[in-house]
């Protein structure tokens, strides 16, 4: 029963973070929000037994590309002030349109009770079963995402370093 | 020979890089020579086909020769391969012998022109396409043709590009093309589908296993005559015709009048199965041929342009033409091309010379008198003139009489409107005639000095296609006279298969006789009264603005008769004329033809605004398709 | 008892669906550019739970191992995304996506 | 495979050549890096190789696509040549490229959704920067950033896609999948085709396939003229080489799921595209405009479905990059000489450089759909194709469109010829660009005549 409770406030902390993330004025208080999130979803991995996966998640996300974006944030000096705002008629056909597309989302993942799983292993997320997957199966990618990672470095670099004249 | 048939369009091509590659560097006077080389290497491997197949015996008259697949998707395959038949061969000798008299008098009349080389590179790779489209044996070679003269007749169009009315021309003549090639290609997609080939041997043979009416062969019959209506200038497609004029002469004659234009009547005559056995689409074809017949000439009794003259005569003939085919006279309809390519080459040639004398002018009404300065042209022109009036024993009138011996066996009242057609012919060329070449002199002091006979290589294809002419007729002399007709039997083994299901001819001597004459009657006062009106009483038509001040005095004769005529005649039809010139044509058709053109433009202005920029109304954008297709996928 | 016994698995899809839906509210409804790359984080998040979750139902760690690459792409993406801000900010003063409007019709 | 690593040692080493001074030398051993691919990918013709545990399949497809991505990008290579002399940043741009490579051919090779989650996403990296590559310029800082939002927007929902149809199946193999679909038809849940469907959107937004085409116009115009080159070519060939395969080995037997919405959006994306191109002032924006209505004409062999889509795939994608690369090198010429990329600045150039005019003449041509160029059999074996499917009304909308087409492509040919412009000075064209378009002028025609040969490749 406890682990319906926890999934219940995870739940709502996520979503509730979320939706804060879109509506606060200041973008500081989005970012913030926007970990909270985070952690909400790292403990939504700590229940679903992936382990490892939430620490890398919190490593990651929280831990980096979430500092990127505070670090970015201030560079630039973005506050309430200088926050652009979407005219209230636009707001509310964004808000029509996520909501229609919630809908229909929802209403074609209903009926999907009945899928049957089959029983794999229950420990896949531990960091062995995890580390055999992406090492044998899944070298490939593996390696080509370091050239993902190569592609990054060279345009953030390209882009951020000042012109030489 | 035969076997040559390759070397046919391959000359021209080789023409064409040769002058296209190195052509900037040479002298004139060896482009001319290339490029007119090798339409005469050309012409003589065809006259060499032509012999070998006027020997052979029937079963030898066919010949297919394939260089190589070009495409092959699964059921779909099409080879580069020619065929030859009396057809073609007919087609390829008129081609390659009038593109070289042409050649040789482009020679001398775009001397002096700076793109003198480029076009005769233009030219010859008009030719190329112009064979490959008769030699090509499926009609998907002839669609490739098909567009390659259309674009090169644009190219040639245009080639004065400096003038934006030239380039207006060629973008007219470009989308009705367009329209009218949009016809053909569904025609031979639709062909495919029902026969499952586009080949000619193969689609023909099957064909004949359909019954007579049946609607897909109708469906196909008409969108090839849609086809055919854009490329050969028949109503409604017919206003870019006279508007290409705007090209140089040479291109007028070889493009718009010999060969280009008649390709559609070659694409009818080549299906002539198809056709046959789809009556419904014949009858379209003969009252779209008829109505435009009729309807050009009425426009060319007050044209004052030269060439519009032509221009509409030559969209008449090509209604005539069509008249022909539509009434199932299918030899007919080929033996008019012929003489109509010979005849009307000349008339525009020329032209070109009385244009080229007469420094530029093409307006008749400063014209007059050229009989003393240019007497080649004087003699040749007027042997033309005869030619298309009917007068006989020239080449127009064999052709003409027999096509509407046909169509009086068809219809009288079809044959009647045909009569009052080649009657308003007689008279517009007459007039023409006598404008030009009778009377006095009416231009500037300064054309009146300049006056000469062109160069000889001018004049030597003149003399060659007058004299062709004058015998070109005796090829297809009617049954009456006792003799065989050449051009019949020659072609005999192309329209076998439909002859067997057309009705055979029931005209007897006596009739035939008598609708030669009444042709003949007729035609002879039509050119009494044109005589008497721009000869006896040295009538100019009135200047269309009123400053410009006529070179001479009008003088009327105040006859009763005069008046009479004029009142009953002469004014309505002017008046007729005019407005079917200035509100059908030009603003009704055209205005239909601009229409769907300046449609997509604004559509296109307008739709660009739905791209505002904004990267939020984007992915709105996005999303609410998204939410469409899922919604779509949630309804199914 | 563990979690897949105790929560069907409905709910995590819903729960997910629920979060994606809430990023794409969130680059609807704001102009900030910086915001939009914020909620297509979320976006992304809301894939990884998914993956996550039915990984942990299948026992089947590969969609755990996806979302591994899910991340790294993610970092690198964040990494790129805030390079070409910077840039324009240094060109406009300004991370509005409205004033993103000199190419258009 | 080698073809892979070769291009992904290329690009390091162009890394590298900055750091040891040899980026003067860089540029002759990327062309020779890239030839050495096309005949590396081309030994393995027939050998249909499974690698890495299936992660990829070089089948010929993949071999076919490689060869011709790697072509094109040669031919790019030297359509840019000049443009990267002034550059500073020679070697970025060369690495970025060669990355972005990769990631076309691990697009037209893979056979794991991760694999093609990774090459779509390399593929996209590289050009969000390169698209912003001249940071001084806010229209290429504008599309930089428009490009990169809605590309990761249209991640996003691929990824949903993705995840969905790793729930119900329990795989991210196509063929698994495949066998999937065909082991449960009639009891797959709807999450699965929602799952499709979100995959097929981020697949249209890659292919800007209308109503997800709205970034390409934008980016298109904004980006350098050589990058747009790229993107025009072979970001679109990779991409729309990744859709088909996706579809053909997945998909293909649930068609009553994606026919219909596939069917609208072909006909969105040839009345979008070849309309609204009818009235750009600017050659290159009409060319993006000529790129989204080429995506609808390429949708008709995902429609078709049968076993000529593939080849005739290839042989139209190839046809268009070939005329595109043609177009723009001309239009780079042209942009070079007169700094105006509008219509205008064609003006007269049957004049002043009747080769360049000619070339230009004969990518339009092509592009248009005029025969015998090869854009003319690109057309007639995608709509023969898609006829042997049945799709006769799809058909008649690709002809009626590109009727329409003939139209804006023909303004250039009328610029050149008919019209005279202010400058009358003759265009100068260096040797490689010479070099370029006799090459290229000489494919146009030559896939003409051999379109058969190209055809039966697959």
């Amino acid at each position: 029963m406890m682990i319906k409770y926890i999934f219940y406030f995870l739940a709502f902390v996520s979503v509730f973070s979320a939706l804060m993330v879109v509506v606060s004025k200041n973008p500081v208080h989005c970012v913030l929000y926007l970990i909270m999130c985070f952690f909400s979803i790292a403990g939504h991995y700590v229940l679903l037994n992936a382990q490892f996966l939430a620490a890398v998640h919190v490593i990651v996300y929280a831990g980096a590309i979430m500092v990127l974006f505070l670090f970015v944030i201030m560079l630039l000096n973005l506050n309430t002030q200088s926050e652009p705002h979407k005219s209230t008629w636009l707001k509310f056909a964004a808000a029509i349109t996520s909501g229609l597309l919630l809908v229909i989302l929802v209403g074609t993942l209903k009926g999907s009770e009945t899928m049957v799983m089959p029983v794999g292993n229950p420990n896949a997320g531990l960091i062995k079963n995890l580390g055999n997957t992406l090492f044998k199966d899944f070298l490939l990618p593996f390696e080509v995402s370091s050239i993902l990672f190569l592609v990054a470095m060279v345009g953030a670099v390209m882009l951020g370093k000042k012109e030489i004249k | 020979m035969i076997k040559l048939v390759a070397l046919v369009p391959l000359f021209p091509i080789i023409g064409f890089l040769l002058l296209g590659l190195f052509g900037k560097k040479w002298s004139k006077s060896l482009a001319s020579i290339v490029g007119s080389g090798a339409i005469f290497a050309s012409f003589v491997v065809a006259v060499g086909i032509f012999i070998e197949l006027l020997g052979a015996d029937a079963a030898h008259k066919t010949a297919t020769f394939s260089l190589f697949e070009w495409i092959d998707a699964g059921k779909f395959s099409v080879a580069i391969s020619f065929l030859i038949d009396p057809l073609s061969s007919l087609f390829i000798l008129i081609i390659t012998g009038i593109g070289f008299l042409i050649h040789l008098y482009s020679a001398g009349y775009m001397h002096d022109d700076e793109g003198h080389n480029k076009f005769f590179s233009y030219l010859n790779l008009f030719i190329f396409f112009m064979l490959l489209l008769v030699l090509g044996s499926n009609y998907v070679m002839m669609f490739v043709g098909w567009e390659g003269v259309g674009l090169c007749s644009y190219l040639l169009i245009g080639f004065w590009f400096k003038n934006t009315n030239y380039n207006n021309a060629a973008k007219k003549a470009f989308v009705m093309n367009r329209i009218g090639d949009l016809g053909f290609l569904l025609g031979i997609v639709l062909i495919f589908i029902t026969f499952g080939s586009v080949d000619y041997a193969t689609v023909f043979e099957q064909a004949t296993h359909f019954t007579s009416g049946e609607t897909v062969i109708t469906t196909i019959t008409i969108l090839l005559f849609i086809g055919a209506m854009g490329k050969s200038a028949q109503l409604p497609l017919f206003t870019w015709l006279p508007d290409a004029m705007a090209g140089p002469t040479p291109v007028s004659a070889l493009i718009h009048a010999a060969t280009m234009v008649t390709a559609g009547i070659y694409m009818i005559a080549r299906s002539n199965i198809l056709f046959t056995l789809a009556p419904v689409t014949l009858e379209i074809v003969a009252i779209t041929g008829l109505a435009t017949a009729l309807f050009a000439a009425t426009i060319g009794l007050a044209q004052n342009d030269i060439k519009k003259v032509l221009a509409y005569s030559t969209v008449s003939q090509l209604g005539l033409m069509f008249l022909a085919l539509g009434v199932g006279a299918y030899t007919s309809g080929v033996f008019h091309v012929m003489t109509h390519a010979f005849f009307k080459a000349l008339l525009f040639l020329g032209a070109g010379s009385v244009i080229h004398a007469m420094s530029g002018e093409q307006d008749i009404r400063f014209m007059g008198g050229l009989k003393k300065h240019l007497p080649i042209t004087f003699l040749t022109f007027l042997i033309g003139t005869m030619a298309i009036a009917g007068v006989p024993p020239f080449a127009g009138f064999f052709s003409k009489d027999e096509i509407l011996a046909h169509v009086f066996e068809h219809n009288k009242i079809m044959w009647l409107l045909g009569i009052l057609t080649s009657m308003m012919t007689a008279f517009y060329m007459f007039r023409l005639f006598f404008l030009v070449f009778s009377g006095q002199f009416r231009g500037t002091k300064e054309q009146a000095h300049h006056l000469h006979e062109s160069p000889k290589s001018m004049t030597i294809p003149l003399i060659v296609l007058a004299v062709l002419s004058v015998l070109g007729g005796f090829l297809g002399l009617p049954e009456t006279f006792h003799a065989k007709h050449l051009l019949e039997g020659f072609l005999e083994p192309v329209f076998e298969a439909s002859e067997v299901r057309m009705l055979p001819n029931h005209l007897t001597h006596l009739t035939e006789w008598a609708l030669m004459g009444v042709a003949v009657i007729t035609m002879i006062i039509v050119v009494l009264v044109a005589r008497s009106k721009y000869v006896k009483n040295n009538e100019v038509p009135v200047p269309e603005s009123t400053t410009l001040k006529p070179a001479h005095k009008l003088v009327y004769n105040k006859y009763f008769v005069d008046e009479f005529y004029n009142a009953i005649f002469v004014k309505p039809i002017n008046w007729l004329s005019q407005k079917f010139h200035s509100i059908f044509e030009l603003q009704f058709i055209d205005g239909i033809v601009n229409g769907m053109g300046s449609l997509v433009v604004w559509t296109g202005r307008n739709l660009r605004y739905a791209q505002t920029g904004n990267v939020g109304f984007y992915i709105f954008a996005m999303v609410l398709s998204v939410v469409l297709i899922l919604l779509v996928n949630y309804l199914r | 008892m563990s979690t897949i016994q105790a929560i069907p698995l409905n709910w995590y899809i819903l729960l997910s669906a629920v979060l994606f839906v809430i990023g794409v509210l969130g680059v609807l409804y704001r102009r900030n550019a910086i915001i939009i790359f914020m909620s297509v984080e979320l976006m992304l998040n809301a894939v990884n739970l998914l993956l996550t979750a039915f990984s942990s139902y299948r026992g089947d760690s590969a969609g755990q191992v996806f979302v591994f690459f899910i991340m790294a792409v993610a970092a690198a993406e964040v990494a790129v995304g805030l390079a070409i801000l910077i840039v324009i900010y240094r060109n406009t003063n300004s991370t509005d996506i409205n004033f993103l409007n000199k190419l258009k019709w | 495979m080698k073809s892979l690593i070769l291009l992904s040692g290329l690009g390091v080493l162009t890394l590298l050549s900055e750091i040891f001074n040899f980026k003067r030398k860089i540029f002759p051993v990327v062309l020779l890096g890239l030839l050495g691919t096309i005949v590396l990918s081309a030994m393995y013709w027939n050998t249909n190789k499974h690698y890495f545990n299936d992660m990829m399949f070089f089948d010929n497809y993949a071999v076919a696509f490689t060869c011709l991505i790697s072509f094109i990008a040669f031919a790019w290579f030297l359509l840019s040549q000049n443009y990267f002399n002034e550059e500073t940043n020679l070697t970025d741009h060369f690495a970025l490229i060669l990355f972005a490579l990769v990631g076309a051919v691990i697009m037209v090779s893979y056979q794991n959704m991760s694999m093609l989650f990774l090459g779509i996403e390399t593929l996209s990296l590289s050009l969000y920067v390169l698209a912003g590559s001249r940071k001084n310029d806010l229209h290429s800082n504008e599309a930089a950033l428009k490009y990169f939002l809605m590309g990761a927007f249209a991640t996003g929902f691929l990824l949903f896609g993705i995840a969905l149809i790793y729930g119900v199946t329990g795989s991210f193999n196509l063929q698994t999948i495949a066998n999937y679909i065909t082991l449960n038809s009639g009891n797959i849940p709807a999450l699965f085709y929602t799952g499709v469907l979100l995959m097929m959107v981020g697949m249209a937004f890659k292919i800007s396939a209308a109503p997800f085409h709205f970034w390409a116009p934008d980016v298109y115009q904004g980006s350098p003229l050589v990058i747009t080159a790229f993107m025009a070519t072979i970001v679109k060939t990779a991409a729309f080489a990744a859709f088909f395969r996706l579809f053909f080995t997945c998909f293909s037997t649930i068609e009553s799921v994606w026919g219909n919405i596939i069917f609208v959006m072909a006909i969105l994306t040839l009345a979008v595209g070849n309309i609204t191109a009818t009235y750009q002032e600017s050659v290159k924006r009409m060319l993006a405009y000529s790129s989204i209505a080429h995506a609808g004409y390429m949708l008709l062999a995902i429609l078709a479905m049968n076993k000529f889509s593939a080849g005739s795939i290839l042989f139209y994608t190839a046809a268009y990059s070939v005329a595109s690369i043609t177009a723009f090198t001309v239009l780079s010429i042209i942009i070079n000489k007169s700094n105006n990329e509008a219509i205008d600045a064609f003006n007269g150039l049957g004049k002043r450089n009747p080769f360049l005019a000619f070339a230009m003449t004969v990518a339009m041509l092509s592009l248009a759909g005029i025969p015998p160029m090869a854009g003319f059999f690109g057309k007639y074996y995608l709509f023969n194709a898609a006829l042997q499917s049945g799709q006769t009304t799809i058909v008649l909308v690709a002809v009626l469109a590109s009727l329409v087409g003939v139209y804006y492509y023909f303004k250039a040919i009328i610029a050149m010829y008919f019209k005279s412009g202010s400058d009358s000075s003759p265009v100068e064209v260096s040797f490689i660009h010479k070099l370029l378009l006799v090459l290229t002028l000489v494919l146009i025609f030559a896939m003409g005549l051999m379109s058969d040969f190209v055809i039966r490749l697959l």
